[in-house]
């Protein structure tokens, strides 16, 4: 029933079964067809489902977004996909002001069941627009789900669940782990999208992370556990909604919390959370949440990413700072 | 048709229009004075506080009523804000013709009841939903069109020229109807386009057909072609139909500022409205009797217009948090209840 | 030497000032030119500076923005506006991937001061899109300065300085408190562009607002004054960077904080703020940073607006809520 | 120009490039064959791990050096990823062309230094920096021009076609100079449009004119109109040069899954290089002795390529802070100084 597959792969295959299932599926996109986009997501689904469904399209994002809201008032299941992060700007005004707003406009008339996969974040070493992380410009916005995945299980039903959805959504896809393998089971019924997954559990400090930065917390958990510090790892899945019960029981146990991100700092996803779960949990708390995140820069060029990047060492001080252990802050003097 | 009210010999579009019957052409004349009159209403509302805005459509009503009235149920119209005439013919409800500018609700109508689409106020961006709505349309092989309409100035945005793009690639049965009334609020037509705007869409691959906007039987001649072309299998097509803003942009705005007296007289020769009359009396349709049934209709629906419009009732308050997602979404239900939580602690 | 302007007519004092100090200013629109745009800030302009100066441009924001990119190329600072702050996301593209990183991107060599004026908020009874609060998208780009005022005297001396500045600046103009008269020095050197002020001191509770929510915040502090509570009212200005000096300050006077916006509260800059002084101000801190904020929904029809928006009433509550008086939370269960 | 080498009689074109003398072919040649080596050399860097991608320009040389060596000094060039042979005409050092693909900057050159921004990976923004850049040149009185370069899937782009409205409604001294390669990474240009791509600017008030991209002297000609319009006040011109992407879209890509090796083979028959040497055997022009030297300076271009590629050095980590702003920021030196703190302490 399982079978091991890259996280790519599982996308491909979720994206398979959407469209078994479901006649109002279509796919659209740049180089989806023929080529099978370009991290070979889509690959094959173009011969076995038609040019009719697997639609290759000019090269104009807004023109991607804005046909597929036609098609969504016609009763299709649109899925779009942005051939990288950075190119999603160009859409941005159909996003946020159509996609996102219309079924509230309508009040409720017309849906948006639109999915919008984002592969997204850096450490691949690619060029300028290829490494970004813009979640937290969609999960401001009121009317959008947000989701993202980190294993080749979750990119499988996520997407599919995704899909189905009668929201639009989007489905952001960790690229630096498309080439993470794991079992996949179709058939498999786990979380639903909007819940946050506790990875590994533990009881100093909360570790939330998400897409990429998953793996990386995991290597922290590990690597802390050595320390003598306890981890709990929770992979958010959904980041909008975000799923704060789940994140509210971890640190009401722990009473520290850290949050990573790729994104930059700066109203990046980590202060909602960091400041939500003040809000809620404030007298739990044994030290303020801390995030390690990209710098607020412009991502850099490839030779700079390692820096930009939270990676272990990063995660790692920033646990050190809500334990009230000796960081790289002790020191410092503004 | 000259602007008296005389007809030209088209051998192209004249055979489109050939079977309109003299009732017909009576009430599509009962149109034009009945949106006109709407549209004056709703003005008058405005001014007297019980609408925040209202885009005038005077002068457009020829451009308007005559496109719209060649679609079937089973099409779809993609409109801009002031195609309020269009949404008359579509069958919206006339007190739903308000509830945006009274601000009650961010949609008028069901899209579904009626075939036409929430307006949309960012300029273009229905053209791009218009295209995707035909290529379903396609898909489903049925025969059913949709239609774009927008302004001369949205004609600037990139997603009316992707729409073009989008719409040419995939030959889809949409039409892109532009109502060229030689403004932009205060921009003349020629600083968003030195061409006819027609011009524009044969280099996308797109036929397209220049009219006189306010002759209402070349409108329906042209858009007739064009529905003709969409349901065969023909692909899309582009119409500039070239008419006149003979008020302000909205209610708030003060043309003064930036129009010519002498042109404004001049376009006002040419009322679409005064010039259809014309015709008809010319032909003997239009007596006096039939005037005056149709001003005592255009007056009833004016009546019932303004009685719909006072009687729209506020949303209750929480309705604020409705409709944003069509699924359970755990942070707004919770922001829903603490308001709820705080509107009954402050007794509302 | 003053005089007693509306908050738009100090704007467009300022724009004359920086037309005529510096040749190199060009202002672009939509009806800027001899409409003097719809909210008439820059009427007179073109009469004055000419066509060439004050443009008229084609119906098309990504174009004034790539244009304006184009004119700072050759060594012009354009200002541009956008006409309401829904119409910026067609242009969202050039302002996050082209103005925000061409400094970045040339490593220096080339500069963007572009200044972007957008009428936003809402409490005017606008349709919809007329009424956006979507400072948070720029703030969370790192390239961008975002600025917002809520005085004529600043309008005038704020906008002038953004012009005058080297880098992008986004200038977030209250609509609703365009009408709002005071006196205007032109000659008049206030706090730098980045700054914050403090314009009501107190002891209690620091309550941060900026452009049209500063106006309900004295309100809030003299309401409060009356019940016994001491509010500390912060005029923010300044929303990328934010003058974090003068808010924490005042938190480790205060202890509590409250961060009204009308922009949604989902990821929206009270997000930022409460995180980064949770951060800074822990041991400080009597009670969590409570948010007031637009609900995260679509800017809704006029008639509901005034739910929408935070007001004196949900300020005074949060209020409470920081004092640990009763507040309509109180009896609340999730 | 046949494919063979022949030249044809055209009298507009053929006195545009009537001055062009035997030591200025040769010159051309010489860059033809030097960029393709620095192309093929970059390609092989890429393929030993020391750059990260390559967007090879094979069979676009003739394009791409025939238009920029019309150039001035003070002209502006705003460009995509593939036009390295542009760069190296405007003189960009051989190790900047490559800083970009390396990974160790953002930017491989001062763009003032050469007259060329820093090329656009987002597809089509650089047509709006071009017409912005062609209006300051306008008001400043001077006759310069700006050449925005993009390719034929970029003409879907919103920006491209709002660029085209600016230009036109600004009559600017901007050229439109775009290379159809027949191939948007895997979508064949006939997917982006139905007509001719030069078919689409007149639509917008824009002259343009088709040529054969590979054709040296054909893209000059057509270059030099366009520039000689720009520089007297006539305002954009729109170039389409029609040519052939032989490579793949770049490094990263298999074009054997979309291509169809019957065509490669066609449009290697029609090489811009073998062409442009073929004439210039036709005039005896091009001797055994040049085609030698040429191929030296080839060889020792790559060599210095290659060495400057391998030579640049990484980049400080405290720089990934650097030129974000123009001017002082509170949050972000901040954030730079605890990462310097962060970087001491963990001994970096
Ligand atoms: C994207 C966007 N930019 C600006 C506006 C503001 N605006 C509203 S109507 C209008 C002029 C539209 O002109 P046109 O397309 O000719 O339509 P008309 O009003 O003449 O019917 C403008 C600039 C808008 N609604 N959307
Ligand atoms: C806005 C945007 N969307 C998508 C891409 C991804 N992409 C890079 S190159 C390319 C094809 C460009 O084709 P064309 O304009 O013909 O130029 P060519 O590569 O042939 O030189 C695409 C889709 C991008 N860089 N920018
Ligand atoms: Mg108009
Ligand atoms: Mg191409």
């Amino acid at each position: 029933m399982s079978e091991k597959l890259t996280l790519a792969k599982a996308i491909g295959s979720g994206l398979r079964r959407a469209l078994e299932d479901d006649p109002s599926v279509v796919l659209l996109g740049e180089d989806i067809g023929k080529l099978g986009g370009v991290f070979r997501v889509t690959d094959g689904l173009q011969q076995r489902f038609g040019a009719d469904r697997v639609m290759d399209t000019p090269l104009a994002e807004a023109g991607i977004l804005g046909t597929a809201v036609g098609l969504a008032f016609r009763g299709y299941r649109p899925v779009c996909e942005i051939q990288f992060d950075g190119f999603i700007y160009p859409a941005f005004d159909q996003i946020v002001a159509q996609v996102a707003k219309l079924h509230y406009r309508t009040g409720g008339a017309v849906r948006m069941p639109i999915t919008i996969r984002v592969p997204y974040g850096g450490g691949i070493g690619a060029v300028e627009h290829h490494s970004e992380s813009p979640e937290a410009y969609f999960t401001h916005t009121s009317g959008l789900r947000v989701v993202t995945c980190s294993t080749p299980q979750d990119a499988h039903s996520m997407i599919r669940e995704a899909i189905a959805c009668d929201d639009p959504v989007l489905f952001f896809e960790p690229k630096r782990r498309y080439w993470t393998a794991g079992e996949v089971d179709e058939e498999f019924v786990g979380l639903p999208m909007e819940r946050a997954r506790v990875v590994v559990e533990g009881s100093d400090v909360t570790l939330v992370a998400y897409g990429p930065l998953v793996a990386t917390a995991l290597d922290v958990a590990a690597a802390a556990a050595e320390d003598g510090v306890s981890i709990e790892v929770i992979d958010l899945r959904s980041l909008s909604p975000v799923d704060f019960g789940t994140v509210e029981e971890s640190v009401r146990k722990t009473g520290r919390l850290v949050v990573a991100h790729e994104a930059q700092q700066f109203g990046g996803l980590g202060a909602e959370i960091a400041a939500t779960v003040t809000e809620r949990c404030f007298v739990y708390l044994e030290a303020a949440p801390a995030r390690v995140t990209g710098f607020d820069v412009p991502y850099p060029p490839a030779k700079l990413e390692e820096h930009f990047l939270p990676d272990l060492d990063r995660i790692l001080d920033a646990v050190d700072r809500v334990m009230g252990r000796e960081n790289s802050l002790t020191g410092w003097r503004a | 048709m000259t602007p008296q009210g005389v007809r030209v010999r088209d051998d192209t579009f004249d055979p489109l229009i050939a079977d309109v019957s003299p009732e017909q052409l009576l009430q599509l004349h009962e149109d034009l004075v009945v949106v006109r009159r709407i549209d004056t209403e709703a003005t008058a509302l405005q001014r007297q506080g019980e609408l925040g805005l209202w885009p005038p459509l005077l002068g457009q009503e020829a451009a308007q009523v005559g496109s719209a009235r060649q679609l079937r149920s089973d099409d779809f119209v993609f409109s801009s804000y002031r195609e309020n005439a269009v949404a008359y013919c579509r069958g919206v409800q006339l007190e739903d013709l308000v509830r945006v500018w009274r601000g009650t609700a961010s949609s008028g109508w069901n899209p579904f009841d009626v075939g036409m689409a929430t307006p949309a106020v960012i300029i273009g961006a229905q053209t791009l939903h218009a295209t995707g709505y035909a290529l379903g349309c396609k898909k489903d092989g049925v025969d059913s069109v949709a239609v774009a309409y927008f302004g001369d100035g949205a004609t600037s945005q990139g997603d009316v020229n992707e729409a073009m793009v989008f719409a040419a690639s995939f030959q889809v049965p949409v039409i892109f109807f532009c109502q060229n009334n030689q403004w932009a609020i205060s921009e003349p037509v020629g600083l968003q386009a030195r061409r006819p705007i027609a011009d524009r869409a044969p280099g996308f691959g797109i036929p397209s057909i220049r009219v006189d906007g306010n002759d209402l039987l070349a409108v329906m001649a042209a858009t007739r072609s064009a529905i003709e072309r969409a349901r065969t299998g023909g692909g899309p097509t582009f119409i500039e139909a070239v008419t006149y803003r003979m008020g302000p942009h909205t209610t708030s705005d003060d043309p003064s500022r930036y129009t010519d007296p002498a042109v404004q007289a001049e376009w006002a020769a040419k009322d679409p409205i005064l010039r259809f009359e014309a015709y008809l009396e010319g032909l003997g349709f239009l007596t006096e009797e039939r005037r005056a049934a149709v001003a005592a209709t255009a007056d009833d629906v004016a009546r019932r217009f303004r009685a719909g419009c006072l009687g729209l009732e506020n949303p209750e308050p929480l309705t604020v948090f409705d409709h944003v997602y069509a699924t359970p979404n755990s942070w707004l239900d919770r922001q829903k209840s603490q308001y709820a939580s705080y509107l009954e602690m402050y007794g509302e």
